[in-house]
């Protein structure tokens, strides 16, 4: 039994650390999350040149033929820098394309979404319905010799950069749409995550390609959406925890810092104690995906559920221990807070996770 | 026990009723002028007629009647239905005037309590600077007297209303050599002098609620100190509590739950109206138990300051139960909203306490909440003041180490 | 408007307080909790001499005439003290026969009861039954001139030394039965509750006598049962903060008293922070039960279901901050966890309560 | 990551199970004698196998095996299948012996260390008193070197196993006027000496697993202390790491936890089965969260180990997790309970971590969630070590004070 990272992937956490802490400045982060786009095209550039966009991809496209806990890992090192853009959506579709494309369709995208030359997102939700395959009411259509999509999506991450939709649609598949193709009216959504900006996009009668294998890849798309939410909350909050005891150490009030309170060691004790465990929850669900088909849909609902819930509260907390200015649009806490936000609700609430798990574990 | 109110004081409310009616919304030649003045002609009516400015010496403009809190609380919701012009509100009428008719010299009284129940002169407060927010007499803007005036440098933040303000009430350090609770004086700052500049401050909700004041060489009357110099500290404590029992105000609470209980039948949990989940019920009725205690509690410190009797420790609980209320409310809001709690909260400006303006709203409150916990003297700070003088458990080994506080 | 006691009030706990404090020491509680009867007849007989028997029994009955908040105000000062015994079956038996008798079954009990001549208790809950009215399965049969009831209940309080029980039957009705009846067979159930000793009590085709207004009186009975539990929590919960704050203020470790750490501080903060306001809730809950008949059923429900969550968790929290020695037998604080306890499931738990308020309030 | 054990290990499986399939039950001639007879017999050859007392020298009785986490994991897994005697349990082997090898004589390592891995002796603590609870260095036991004899006085608590112990392993007061951490001696005191008085202490559960032991006038050979004078409390501190270890044992959780499912399939709430209730599936899909993180936190931590590298600040939390978890499932079991909630604990001894029998045993199951939340060391004093040695906090004012501890 080996319930621990390989030396390549502690290695390729650290990469992704060592290249986020040269490239991605709180500067940076600070100057994306006040401007307009909610992309950093030199970044998202050097992430496709360490190989992290391909991390799932076959290798004979270019991509590096690893696993899901690999791609979790990345997500962590991501959530606890903050780092922006359409990395979820990306993967997401990507691994669509891997489970359910045709050989066409693969060979079409996948050497492009690998490189970075391409981007890719996916749009599931719809307004008044949910996140699973059943609630999908888009609408496939032929016309002529192809299809036709119909349909409204909400919360699509990086919509207005992204080269090619993954899109959910009705009975439970899933189609391509691609952005240069006409019926696409895409509409920013006022989210609450600056750093991973969503749109509403209404596809009418946009010109789409069904995937083949897309009814069989949708829930484990979902799911594995699930586990990368909770390794990027993972990350985040543990970074949380970091930001708040650093504050701790310096905050001087009373003539001492505010570490020396014990009410303040032990609010960071229990923030500590709430999400240092949950790593290996996250891990351990990353890995039931891979290798435990049966466990693998139980546990990314406990994980999203757990890592997201925690990483809320912690990011609160965080707050708190910063007092009045960990509440101010300059304080960089907020970032986590609202991406705390994101992680909760993208992909269905905890309740809603929580809920699913109890019925497959036929309670 | 009995929550009617008594016939004299039904006989009170018909009164003050009837004089709403005569004389609200104005009409004739009450009707004249600005609305401004039309509202400054009914307060001066309605302060000789007792209604308004009760607490307030004749002396100083107001109508200096005996304290009755029922009459108060009558006034209040009668003025409220009305919307007539009542007492002025802020942070002048309620922690200016009250500080002045206690430490101020007459002549500072004369000069500013009757403006500012008259609502014709704005206040803000200058007490937290970057460095000391719970450690409030950290404090470190100086005044030196220099050629017969204060000569004022520092920086004050979370300043609320600092960019209308007439005037800021203001903690200096003025006395560099003595202990940190001993060198500080209560300064009245004119925001038009010099020196004085308003930046806005914004938050995590995107809108900018308070300021930053920047005070450079910022140059203001000697006699502009309330109390004796090195006695700003002591000067400065009432109001802060003052301060608390505002921020701790039940109905606040009970609209806000209520709202929630609106939310859960709006929204949706695993396909069915989010309010017919046992979870979704078991969470509302338990914080029910919390908003109801708050709310009694309340109507039960307000007997008991009617019969002239203090509240005691149920009196420093108001602001940790409230905000702790208001956490409770902001994670199930959370969790009601399901996907759209991926929206970005609204930019409502002044979202303290107010219940949220649709379902973006909730994104708004939830922030909110976690501002509320943090002003006017963080939940550490409040849970000290229970333990120590509601429990009366030993002072901090920090507060020791220090002397007083 | 009066949100507070009377004078008289006001005299009332305060009498019983100087009552319990003189003739209801620790030694005699522990004597009790300790004890084979769980029953202190010396004390019975004080509180009849300070009617508190009769609190609520019409004057012309030999009672006071009282209303509920006044019983109450005496449970919690009672809660407070742990004090033992049949107050909460004898004072809800007395209501029922109140509000449910006729004038016969008053004339014969009413006065006896109220000056302590005579005890009575309830018998609602039946085995994997419930507490409701509408839950109740003993039978009445007609015998002859008179009726008869069979049956079985559990968790019925004092009734080893009851001389008169007031039985819960089908159809939601309520039936007198006398101890010196025959047809009783009573058991002791070994309950959690030392000072409020339980048993089982089979009725045989024990002589039974009908209370012709018992199905109006019997849901109003488990409400005043409701407010009196919570009343007792409210006093037995700031007993334990009192305790808490004592040990808290004596017991040295690290060279101070642990009441100099912040930690333990907080903790007792919190403790008081829960249960002060909640005051407030028990008195209302009582007041509209006498005054507020729409608001009477709901306000009941919550102030149960709030109070007795209260105090089990504060009673939790009392007994870590006295550490190992709060966990010891020898130690009073568990005789108040364990009223706690009681307070918690007796009539029903918090859960089941806040259902009913749920649907009251029409949600 | 790979959760299944290598093909090594599989290996290593094989052969234990051979091994006890030849051995366990004895037959022949093995079987004769009495049951502790067959078992000393059995172990002996379980050490020469390297089965047994692995990480103990031979010269001490023990294989001396090179550490393997994974066997160690394997051989517990087996030999609890096959119910044979492993490794012997309780405080003297865990606690005891790890001291010795560390810090005792070679005399003392050869008198003591073979007999309790055999299982020949057992060992009770004798470390907290009435008076030092978190505060265990404050103790007041006192022994004096009269005659080339340690006389000691003074009292004992929370002492398990007292009455079947042959040894306590003792901390006692010996420099009365060094400071507080450095006047503390670790003494072995024959639990047969006379003055050795053992009186049991009850639970508010009903039942005594603990002990009171009073210390009068006991004489001990001069030569049975661990260590130097005064060197007591570090002699002591690595085996009351083991201990907090041993209490937060995360396999304990899982099996409680799924208690509880079973328990609300076995209830009802609301005229359905409790397991059907949407707050009842939240809360036990919420408490699985952690239940399953402290599980899988303990293989992240077992597989660091095995690669000869610390958990960090992870191995610090396994207690306060437990604890959390336990007090968790006791407040939910409580709600599950319903009316049987009224009924007193069931009278098992023993009751930490055991699961609990029929549904009083979770009202046993409640009350020894708090008993362990208090033993080895408070929930406060856990969240210290957390946040001064896991997240580099500033030590204690009180602490300070003190000066080490």
């Amino acid at each position: 039994m080996n319930f621990g990272l390989s030396e390549e992937q502690e290695l390729l956490q650290d990469t992704v650390r060592r290249f986020l802490e040269e490239h991605w400045p709180a500067k940076k982060l600070r100057a994306l999350f006040d401007g307009p786009s909610g992309h950093d095209a030199d970044l998202w550039r050097g992430m496709a040149e360490l190989g992290l966009l391909g991390l799932t991809v076959e290798e004979k496209a270019g991509g590096a033929g690893l696993e899901l806990l690999d791609l979790a890992l990345v997500a962590e090192v991501l959530g606890s820098f903050a780092a922006p853009g359409p990395f979820l959506g990306h993967s997401l579709a990507t691994l669509a394309l891997s489970w359910g494309g045709s050989e066409a369709q693969k060979d079409r995208w996948l050497p492009r979404l690998a490189s970075g030359e391409a981007l890719a997102t996916f749009a599931l939700l719809e307004a008044g319905g949910g996140w699973d395959p059943a609630e999908w009411g888009a609408r496939l259509l032929s016309a002529g010799t192809g299809l036709r999509l119909s349909g409204q999506k909400i919360h699509v991450p990086a919509a207005e950069i992204a080269d090619v939709f993954v899109v959910g649609v009705a009975g439970g598949g899933l189609a391509l749409v691609e952005r240069a193709g006409e019926g696409l009216c895409i509409e920013a959504i006022e989210g609450v995550d600056q750093t991973r900006r969503v749109c509403r996009v209404a596809f009418e009668g946009a010109t789409a390609d069904l995937l083949p294998g897309g009814n069989e890849a949708a829930p484990r798309v979902r799911d594995a959406g699930l586990v990368l939410l909770a390794a990027d909350a993972f990350g985040g909050a543990s970074r949380c925890v970091e930001l708040a005891v650093e504050y701790a150490k310096n905050r001087v009030q009373f003539g001492v810092t505010i570490g020396h309170f014990q009410a303040v060691k032990h609010q960071l004790a229990n923030m500590a104690v709430e999400i240092e465990p949950a790593r290996s929850l996250y891990w351990y669900a990353a890995h039931a995906f891979d290798h435990l088909p049966a466990e693998s849909q139980r546990h990314a609902a406990l994980a999203k559920a757990h890592l997201t819930d925690r990483f809320m509260q912690i990011a609160r907390d965080t707050v708190e221990v910063h007092g009045g200015i960990g509440f101010t649009w300059e304080c960089d806490v907020q970032i986590w807070y609202k991406r705390a936000m994101f992680d909760r609700a993208f992909l269905g609430t905890p309740a809603v996770h929580r809920e699913r798990a109890a019925r497959l574990a036929g309670w | 026990m009995d929550l009617r109110y008594s016939r004299e004081y039904e006989e009170y409310r018909r009164e003050v009723r009837e004089f709403l009616k005569g004389h609200w919304p104005p009409s004739g030649e009450a009707a004249q002028g600005s609305q401004a003045e039309q509202a400054a002609r009914f307060r001066a009516l309605a302060i000789q007629r007792g209604y308004v400015a009760r607490s307030i010496p004749a002396a100083y403009g107001g109508s200096e009647q005996p304290p009755d809190v029922l009459k108060a609380v009558i006034i209040a919701e009668e003025f409220g239905r009305a919307r007539a012009p009542a007492d002025v509100r802020g942070i002048g009428a309620s922690m200016l005037v009250p500080t002045l008719l206690e430490h101020g010299r007459e002549d500072q009284k004369l000069r500013f309590i009757p403006p500012t129940i008259r609502g014709e002169m704005q206040w803000c407060q200058g007490y937290s600077e970057p460095g000391s927010g719970s450690d409030l007499a950290s404090l470190k803007t100086r005044a030196e007297l220099i050629d017969g005036e204060w000569v004022v440098n520092g920086q004050k933040i979370w300043t609320s209303g600092a960019q209308i303000a007439h005037y800021m009430f203001c903690l200096c350090r003025t006395e560099p050599g003595a202990p940190k609770h001993a060198g500080i004086s209560y300064l009245l700052i004119d925001m038009k002098s010099p020196g004085v500049e308003v930046r806005p401050l914004r938050q995590m909700t995107g809108t900018a609620d308070f300021n930053e004041v920047f005070l450079t060489n910022v140059r203001i009357p000697a006699d502009h100190i309330v109390g004796k110099r090195g006695e700003g500290w002591t000067v400065s404590r009432s109001t802060l509590k003052h301060e608390r029992n505002m921020i701790g105000d039940a109905a606040g609470s009970r609209v806000l739950f209520e709202g929630l209980v609106r939310l859960a039948r709006e929204t949706k949990r695993n396909g069915k109206r989010a309010i017919d989940d046992s979870d979704v019920r078991q969470q509302l009725a338990a914080l029910e138990g919390y908003v109801l205690s708050h709310q009694y509690s309340g109507y039960r410190q307000l007997t008991l300051a009617a019969r002239g009797k203090d509240a005691g420790i149920a009196g420093m609980m108001n602001k940790l139960t409230s905000t702790n209320i208001g956490h409770s409310v902001a994670r199930l809001a959370l969790d009601l909203l399901g996907d759209e709690g991926l929206l970005a909260p609204t930019n409502e400006a002044r979202g303290i306490r107010l219940l949220p303006r649709g379902h973006a709203g909730w994104i708004t409150q939830n922030m909110w909440s976690l501002g509320v916990a943090i002003a006017g003297g963080s939940a550490n700070i409040q849970r000290n003041v229970i333990a120590e003088r509601g429990l009366g458990l030993p002072r901090d080994f920090a507060a020791q180490r220090e002397g007083s506080r």
